[in-house]
């Protein structure tokens, strides 16, 4: 690969890890909190319906932005007070989720728009588009690194800088706020917690609302910010990816921002790579390469990161009289 | 004999509870309960397990709500709705499963609910400094930036006092305090809150060491079966007198057992050294014999290699390197044929280990026996274990006998029962006993101690591990003191409970060194 | 009593099934007489709702889709007198009519287009799955591109191997957005839902995209060249209106450019994109084409493509 | 799952709480119903109909919970020995393979009854071969088994997209991605031919003898976890991993063992589309079985029986919700997926709802 293949590549890694991203930190937040969440995936799904919806009836994509960050912030209060307040088990909770708002927003679309799910595209002013950094054309001009702004840095919609932007907030959030450290202990030992006179359940009920504005950014950037309009399950299992990033980063924030730049940098390879003629082999069948991120994954997973160890009171619902 | 009635109010009640009740479900584990509590005295509450001590404190910390009742603290009737409330009145509780986050600093710790600002820079230098301020007046050192996993417990239960201090506690309760230390440091814990008393806290504390009570408290109560049997001066009472009160009958305090009579050695450990995960070293050359016919009992603060020790001998920890023999023949590792070859082993935790709490009794009556084939072959022959679990419940008293109740329903000293006979019953040749009453009220320590000295007099050979000095020195025949991975002495279980003290600190040649 | 039963893609694919939806709803309107349809959700339910179809008296029912395939063949014989119609495949029984199209005449025009209108002689084709009716697309489109100008690039591509592969816009942009890196100014997709994507990142970038299947230059105007569109819509309509007029036979009817089965579309939205050279190849092309003087080869005869 | 403080009567506790829930999910997915124009008394009458309401329809309920019992077991005996398997999709993929590879290779030679069993030999097979690498990677290198089975749900699709396209597919002219049609010879009967001589119709729904073997295999999970010292050992691991090494359970072998089971019958799922209804290897066959495992075995509690309960449940839905697609084009296809969705809400996640208030009526007073 040359460095101008590789910038684009790098581009596109930067493009398609940004939705992993927002979705993996909306998994931190609710895991090291104790609440384990596989639910990321509807809660994506809800806000890339709301804001591909909203963009069309309002034309304007902070609205519509809003409207994501609304609708998965419910689901993920239906999650907390299933999980939380009823302490049913997140699993079931979390795959309930995924199959309503898959569900609702199908229903709610074909029943709006005509189009079997699908919502129109929205006007321009409905989406977010690229922004160019200042200099970036003339820094194109300049070498290498210059490239490197223009290609990889600048161009993209501002939802991207937000989420690159996030996993450092989030780190910041956790380890030197107040409200960090209470919730990184109530995913931990939330008995700990509440002897300390700190209600579990509303750092458990934040955990999942944070979780679902991310959520939310996550979806309206795929509806409103690559492409335009909601499509059916067009999350296409992000949320699971997502998840796997999580385990992978080991639930921390900056690591999270690698894992997934690296999760979207193979799969922006992969994209690349098809059709590619190998020395020796010939023209690798696509589906080979298709497959190869999730194969490296794996390799990954066994040669180097050995055992990820979830928050411990992760899963368990806080039940302190029995 | 509840003598908060005879005796007038001279001194001011720090906290009077009037007829406090609490049901869990259908479990009353208070009803009913009055109790005061003199300022600035040291207030002991004993009573067997489930008897409602720890509930009666969280209901007082606020971790609980009582279902009816009245508390009053410094005289004002209060109502507290949880512990942030406690906290504002004044009371601090060290629970009995540590309330600690465990990948967490100290200072966190410390902090994790006082922080003092939406920012955690300031809050924490404040804490830092407080922290070395109570450090330097009760001597309550730890480091405030180790983890607490890398903590032995008795510095994890400086912290949990440590907390309680910096949030301004003036009444402490600590709930079974002393299970984890080395009666050093339970006598530098006594020292600290004598200390406390003297600065004007008051102080609560339950503990089932009724020789702990006499030292330290100034007036003792008394629960039993949620209920509060009664308040006395502890100058008045003696243990003997507690021991009925909690029981509800005479109990012996000091186990019965007649002299040794050990026969050839039986388990041979030679120079084990054993590294963990992490590649820290845990056992260092470690040698030791037990013969038949013997306890050998190894004294020691937690986490000094006692468990790494009698994991490696039972399979479930690989040696570095070193031997082990039994009878004479190395033995393999793994825990199957270690118990074909009649080894026999009570882990230290029934929970962690020695049970699946979610199994019917009766299949945790043949666990880790399930192979044999007295219970069927290619299914299970379900007559056969019921029958098994039948006889083990009804030789060990396990109450209810139903086994086919799930373990965890089970309660604390029954659980231990339900592991021993399935350990004891199997006629084992060696032993290896872990912890053998941790967290079991008088009345079943009695019934394990005999059958513990009976196993012994049927000739085997018994290697006990226990943080209970008191244990260790009734039961064995001679003791070894295990300090950071190392034996570092054998004494007679009659030896001074001071130099044994000390050998477990790590002081060896109590004498010359002890003054360095 | 006309029938349709869609596949998994659903009747608002924007794709072929969307188009036999077309073309049942302006019989509809003309004749004012009602149909029924009836999207699958899986591989089951195919012989279950042209069955029932069948059973309830509805005729002709159109299977949109090859996947019918199997379970036309099993349901047809049951039901001799009912009038059953395949999209996209062969069924040869007497109850029934197989339309399939000649998408690699039409895929050729669309070639010959994205050659003349692109600058950098490099042009891009996503498809959906790697599956043989879309390597049929990529192997007319090709030939129309080499046949225009022989040193002229195609990029390939497949967007994934999963049912998502249709309805994953994100990724179909992203490959496209990787083939114009590259220097491909015009993107012909045939993937459904996910070409929505291609269309949007191209037009995003100020390039040019082609349609397929319905006619999508309407979806950003000025940025598609042209669709390539399939004319399911029409087949349908003429089926529905063959079998009220009581003309309907059973049989293969092969739609390419000489039938208008499959045809570049051009209407006021891509007007000026089409330039008068451009659109003089295209005629020339599919004069070629329908004359036999040009052979276009057929993926589907033997798996293989001649160029690539 | 947090311990019900009040025991309640029997009847309450497996009648009236789970009927409450049903009714609960019911009444929500009737909301939105009514929120689009559409009557929810009629829609709920239109899915119980067409589940229930006549031969062909029951036939479809019990094809659909055939799939869903093989995978929800699946996720079950890995649940119990404290596995999760999200993998069910990806195994029962290739499970398909194996039932192909079989009948494929044998279908000349071999009448149903002989190839059926070898038939499900090799969709085990297969299935566990798909679940042992992701255990391996547990059990010795300690990989989040998660994230391994969902990766090997993607590899399953690109491998068998391949296999489909480029090599088991019969060639030119075949549009479909898919292998050839199995010898009508080889195919078992379905349910429909075999119950007809007595009289029971099940139309021309697919349901096939693949329910028979589900019902044997949830009873071979059910006497594996509970009578044999296997289950035993998958058990005690499941539920205290320590505890299991204790007791000299060998923690990799069944950690590998109870994966190998669990793909397995993940695996066997493909008997019933595969070989019993449509005759060949299509791609996508399993159209998300495996993730539907999950929640039934959820639902199921894990229990072979309730695994076989919330089956049919989910099939129940999956039937009358295609009924409901055919009767009421307005609303979305999609609208059966919310209703699974607040089914498995209400029924699993929000169980105990109805609890405080039931006990407050029907618990007997604590003494
Ligand atoms: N997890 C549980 N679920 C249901 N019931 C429980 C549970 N834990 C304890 N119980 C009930 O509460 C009773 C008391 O439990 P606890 O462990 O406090 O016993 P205890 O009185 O301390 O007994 P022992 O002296 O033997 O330790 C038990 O007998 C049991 O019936
Ligand atoms: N959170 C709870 N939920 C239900 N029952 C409980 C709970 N905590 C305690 N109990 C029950 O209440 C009773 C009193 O328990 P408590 O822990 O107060 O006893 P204790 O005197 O502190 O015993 P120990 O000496 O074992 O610490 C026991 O039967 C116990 O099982
Ligand atoms: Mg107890
Ligand atoms: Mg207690």
């Amino acid at each position: 690969m040359d460095w101008l293949t590789f910038l684009n590549v790098l581009d596109s890694a930067v493009r398609l890890s940004t939705p992993l991203l927002l979705a993996c930190l909306a998994g931190l937040f609710t895991e090291r909190a104790g609440v384990v969440d596989i639910g990321l995936e509807g809660k994506m799904i809800a806000g890339a319906f709301a804001a591909g919806a909203v963009a069309v009836f309002t034309g304007s994509a902070w609205i519509a932005l809003l409207a994501a960050i609304g609708a998965s912030v419910f689901f993920g209060l239906v999650h907390a007070f299933a999980c939380v307040t009823q302490r049913g088990n997140q699993i079931v909770s979390g795959v309930a989720i995924n199959f309503i708002a898959l569900g609702l927003a199908a229903v709610l679309g074909h029943s709006w728009f005509e189009q079997g799910g699908k919502t129109p595209a929205p006007p321009v002013s409905g989406r977010f588009t690229s922004i160019d950094l200042p200099y970036a054309a003339e820094a194109a001009q300049m070498g290498p690194v210059g490239r490197f702004y223009a290609d990889v840095v600048s161009g993209h919609n501002i939802l991207v800088y937000f989420a690159f932007l996030a996993p450092f907030l989030a780190w910041w959030l956790l380890s030197r706020t107040r409200f960090g450290l209470r919730l990184r202990a109530v995913g931990e030992n939330p008995a700990a917690v509440d002897t300390a006179g700190v209600s579990v359940a509303r750092l458990r009920y934040s955990g999942q609302i944070i979780c679902g504005a991310l959520c939310g950014v996550a979806g309206a950037y795929l509806a409103i910010g690559l492409n335009a309009g909601y499509l059916n399950n067009m999350t296409a299992g992000r949320g699971y990816i997502a998840l796997a990033a999580l385990i992978f980063a080991k639930w921390r924030p900056v690591p999270a921002l690698f894992v997934c730049l690296l999760f979207g940098f193979l799969d922006a390879s992969a994209n690349r790579l098809q059709g590619v003629s190998l020395p020796s082999v010939g023209v690798v069948p696509v589906q080979f390469i298709q497959a190869l991120p999730y194969i490296l994954t794996v390799i990954l997973l066994a040669g180097f990161i050995g055992k990820a160890v979830p928050p411990k009171a992760g899963g368990v619902p806080y039940v302190k009289e029995r | 004999m509840n003598l908060d009635k005879t005796e007038p109010t001279a001194v001011p009640a720090a906290i009077e509870l009037i007829g406090v009740s609490k049901s869990f479900g259908p479990v009353k584990a208070n009803s009913d309960i009055h109790l005061r509590v003199a300022k600035g005295a040291i207030h002991g509450i004993v009573g067997e397990n489930g008897a409602g001590k720890s509930t009666l404190m969280s209901i007082l910390y606020g971790f609980y709500q009582a279902d009816s009742g009245e508390i009053r603290v410094n005289g004002q009737p209060v109502r507290i709705r949880d512990s942030q409330e406690a906290i504002r009145l004044g009371i601090g509780m060290v629970h009995q499963h540590f309330m600690l986050v465990e990948n967490f600093t100290v200072l966190e710790n410390v902090l994790l609910g006082a922080e003092g600002g939406a920012l955690l820079g300031k809050g924490k230098a404040e804490a830092r400094a407080k922290l070395a301020e109570l450090a330097r007046e009760h001597g309550l050192e730890v480091d405030p930036d180790a983890l607490i996993s890398d903590l032995p417990v008795g510095a994890q239960q400086r912290v949990e006092i440590l907390k309680a201090l910096t949030r301004g506690a003036e009444i402490l309760i600590l709930d079974e305090p002393t299970g984890v230390l080395t009666p050093d440091e339970a006598d530098q814990l006594f020292e600290v809150l004598r200390q406390l008393r003297a600065e004007g806290k008051t102080v609560l504390i339950i503990t089932h060491k009724l020789r702990e009570i006499m030292a330290i408290t100034d007036a003792v109560s008394v629960m039993r079966q949620g209920r509060m049997v009664g308040t006395v001066r502890t100058a008045e009472t003696s243990p003997e007198q507690l021991a009925e009160m909690m029981v509800g009958r005479r109990v012996l305090l000091k186990v019965e057992k007649g002299p040794a009579n050990p026969g050839p050695a039986a388990l041979t450990v030679e120079n084990l050294t054993l590294r963990d995960g992490a590649g820290v070293e845990r056992l260092k050359n470690v040698s030791l014999t037990v013969r038949r016919g013997e306890i050998v009992g190894i004294a020691g603060v937690a986490g000094n290699g006692q468990s790494e020790l009698l994991e490696a001998i039972a399979g479930l920890r690989r040696p570095t390197s070193g031997r082990i023999l039994l009878d004479g023949t190395p033995i393999p590792h793994d825990p199957r044929a270690l118990r074909e070859m009649r080894l026999a082993h009570i882990p230290e935790d029934r929970h962690k280990m020695g049970l699946v709490l979610k199994f019917e009794t009766r299949e945790n009556s043949i666990l880790g026996y399930h192979l044999d084939h007295r219970y069927g072959g290619a299914l299970f022959d379900r007559a056969a274990i019921e029958a098994e679990c039948q006889s083990q419940m009804e030789a060990y008293d396990v109450r209810p006998p139903n086994s086919r109740l799930k373990t965890a329903n089970f309660s604390g000293g029954n659980q231990q029962k339900i592991v021993l006979a399935r350990e004891f019953e199997r006629g084992p040749h060696a032993l290896l006993i872990g912890q053998p009453t941790r967290g079991v009220d008088i009345g079943a320590i009695e019934f394990i101690h005999r059958r513990i000295i009976e196993m012994r007099d049927a000739g085997k050979a018994i290697l006990l591990v226990s943080v209970e000095l008191d244990e260790i020195r009734s039961l064995s025949d001679r003791v070894l003191v295990m300090f950071d991975g190392r034996i570092v002495g054998e004494r007679s279980p009659e030896a001074d409970e001071r130099e044994l003290g000390l050998l477990m600190a790590g002081v060896t040649g109590a004498g010359e060194r002890g003054a360095a | 009593k006309p029938a349709i039963v869609y596949d998994l893609g659903g009747k608002f694919d924007k794709s072929f099934n969307e188009s036999a939806f077309t073309g049942a709803t302006k019989f509809k309107e003309d004749t004012s007489v009602d149909f029924r349809d009836f999207e699958i959700q899986n591989d089951s339910q195919r012989e279950q709702a042209l069955s029932r179809f069948a059973r309830q008296g509805f005729s002709p029912i159109v299977s949109v889709g090859f996947s019918h395939e199997g379970a036309v063949s099993k349901v047809a014989p049951q039901f001799p007198d009912t009038q059953f119609v395949i999209v996209d495949s062969v069924v040869d029984l007497p109850n029934v009519r197989s339309i399939v199209f000649k998408e690699h005449e039409g895929s050729y025009l669309a070639g010959v287009a994205a050659t003349l209108a692109s600058q950098t002689k490099k042009v891009g084709f996503v498809g959906g799955m790697d599956i043989a009716l879309i390597r049929k697309f990529a192997c007319g489109y090709v030939q129309g591109v080499k046949a225009t100008d022989p040193a002229a690039e195609v990029f390939q591509n497949m967007t994934g191997t999963t049912g998502a592969a249709w309805a994953d816009p994100v990724r179909g942009g992203e490959l496209a957005k990787s083939q114009m890196a590259r220097g491909a100014d015009v993107v012909y997709h045939a993937a459904g839902g996910t070409g929505e994507g291609v269309l949007q990142a191209v037009a995003d970038a100020g390039k040019l995209g082609i349609g397929v299947d319905k006619n999508q230059n309407a979806l950003h105007p000025g940025h598609v060249l042209t669709s390539m569109v399939k004319r399911v819509d029409t087949a349908v309509y003429d089926t529905f209106k063959e079998a009220q007029a009581g003309e309907w036979t059973p049989g293969l009817r092969v739609f390419g450019l000489a039938e208008d089965g499959v045809a570049l579309a051009v209407d006021e939205n891509n007007q000026a994109l089409i330039t008068e050279e451009i659109a003089a190849a295209i005629d020339a092309a599919r004069e070629g084409i329908i004359s036999g003087e040009i052979a276009v080869h057929d993926y589907m005869t033997d798996s293989a493509c001649p160029v690539q | 799952m947090s311990q019900p403080a009040a025991r309640l009567p029997l009847w309450v506790d497996f009648g009236l709480i789970p009927l409450l829930n049903l009714v609960a999910a019911f009444a929500v997915a009737g909301l939105v119903v009514a929120l689009i124009g559409e009557n929810p008394l009629d829609v709920a009458r239109i899915i119980l109909y067409g589940a229930f309401g006549y031969g062909e329809g029951v036939g479809f309920t019990l094809f659909y919970a055939t799939n869903f019992i093989f995978t929800g077991l699946a996720v079950a005996v890995a649940f119990h020995a404290g596995l999760f398997n999200i993998g069910g999709e990806g195994q029962a993929y290739i499970g398909g393979l194996g039932v192909a590879l079989v009948a494929l290779g044998l279908d000349p030679y071999l009448p149903w009854w002989l190839l059926a069993p070898l038939a499900v030999i090799g969709a085990a097979l297969f299935g566990a071969l798909w679940a042992w690498i992701p255990a391996v990677l547990q059990a010795k290198r300690g990989s989040h088994i998660v994230i391994t089975t969902i990766m090997f749900n993607f590899i399953a699709a690109s491998l068998m997209a391949w296999l489909l396209v480029d090599v088991l597919n019969p060639g030119a002219g075949s549009m479909s991605p898919g292998t050839r049609f199995f010898d009508a010879e080889a195919v078992p009967p379905r349910l429909s031919e075999i119950l007809a001589p007595f009289g029971v119709d099940l139309g021309g729904s697919p349901a096939n003898l693949a329910l028979v073997a589900a019902v044997l295999a949830a009873l071979g999970v059910w006497l594996l976890l509970w009578r044999t010292r296997l289950g035993y050992e998958i058990r005690a691991l499941g539920h205290n991993s320590s505890a299991a090494a204790y007791a000299g359970v060998p923690i990799a072998r069944v950690i590998i063992i109870a994966m190998l089971i669990s793909g397995a019958l993940a695996g066997m799922m493909a008997l019933n589309p595969v070989l019993g209804d449509q005759g060949r290897l299509l791609l996508e066959f399993p159209g998300g079985a495996g993730f539907v495992g999950i929640a039934v075995a959820l639902m199921g509690r894990s229990h072979p029986l309730g695994v076989i309960f919330a089956a049919l449940l989910f099939g129940m839905l999956y039937q009358g919700g295609s009924e409901l697609a055919f009767e009421k084009p307005s609303i979305s296809r999609d609208m059966l997926i919310l209703i699974q969705g607040l089914v498995i809400l209400f029924s699993g996640a929000l169980e105990n709802l109805f609890r405080p208030a039931l006990a407050r009526i029907f618990a007997p007073r604590a003494a």
